[in-house]
């Protein structure tokens, strides 16, 4: 299985079908992750993601070397961004190849669960009322 | 190596590094000090400890060459 | 729900992703089906993809019908490709924004399943060694 | 209207349309007349027939006005 993981400003679904593209497999399936304009009817400004660099790419390298046990995948893009997001920017991507759809489904979404539990990444919260949530 | 806090945790301590005590010598003893002299971080829903970039549990060592980290709940995603 | 539903020559994952794009949407789920250089090991040169267009069309437009019965999905995509199409070419993309990221999984996986069940679209495989296959 | 032949069907029959006889007047004896007339028809996994761009079952009328199809098994996506 062939693994891209990356932290950094800004991420697009396109890199990731880039590296996951391959005439081998012929399902896709991609998981974006934006930010709302609202969180349980709170207009959102903006969020402000920061991470612990090191031990977040370590941990999306667990996630995928259990990915890699579990299913017979291809390819695997994970990628998060960091900074200053706004309403409809992009913060995560995971994208999945393989030659059979239904794992890829099943894989994708255990990635973006797992990661949402166990990957040092922090959101910060800033309202449009001025309140700031942790 | 200092001990590393993110997030949450960070904004109740109002700093992003602390000094580890002599006599905090495992992960167990890092949360009860940590408590004892921020009591606010008991309001995390949770609170880990990451050792050499991976998650511990309260009965491992620590030692001054570790790098270790306070890890409030993440929201990553 | 708004719902996209195109059969043409070309199609890309970025209309798609353009269509269910929305800043009330924190999910977005998307499956592209590519062509495969090879089927059950024989080489593969092209595909050649026909439709009955008004029914396939129509069909669609139940399974997101469908869709919208089952799940609170805001957007829902669905693209297919007609004509020749080589290897690495996208045939198919199915794109659904959601608030929650589960139900969009599970509707995406639905609707590509149902598709290949029910749209009236048929492939002919054109091998490397000459052969035709239905 | 005539009867609209696609993939596999189409190949088996040579013509991407056909007459319909006029002593066929529902989807089972349509099926029968094409199984007699294009025996070949049988080795498909499955023939379905659409009526107005819908599925239908054998015991459905048909009319000269109706939009009729046959639709050997879809391989889409």
């Amino acid at each position: 299985m062939e693994v891209l993981v990356n932290i950094k400003e800004v991420i697009t679904v396109q890199e990731a079908l880039d590296f996951i593209q391959s005439p081998e497999c012929g399902g896709q399936v991609i998981f974006s992750g934006t930010v709302r304009n609202h969180t349980q009817q709170r207009a959102v400004l903006k969020l402000f993601y920061e991470c612990y660099e090191a031990m977040a790419i370590s941990e999306m390298e667990k996630i995928a070397a259990q990915v890699k046990e579990k299913w017979p995948i291809q390819k695997l893009a994970m990628l998060h961004a960091v900074g200053d997001k706004y309403p409809g920017d992009i913060a995560v991507v995971i994208a999945v190849a393989s030659a059979h759809r239904g794992i890829a489904f099943d894989a994708c979404e255990y990635v973006i669960d797992t990661l949402k539990e166990t990957v040092p990444i922090w959101k910060k919260e800033f309202f449009a009322d001025g309140e700031i949530g942790v | 190596m200092g001990i590393l806090l993110f997030g949450a945790a960070k904004d109740i301590a109002g700093v992003p590094v602390l000094e580890k005590p002599a006599h905090v010598n495992n992960v167990g003893a890092l949360k009860a000090w940590l408590y004892e002299v921020y009591p606010s971080l008991q309001q995390l829903k949770s609170m880990m400890i990451a050792v050499n970039r991976s998650y511990a549990v309260d009965m491992q060592a620590l030692s001054d060459q570790d790098e270790i980290a306070v890890i409030p709940p993440v929201s990553g995603g």
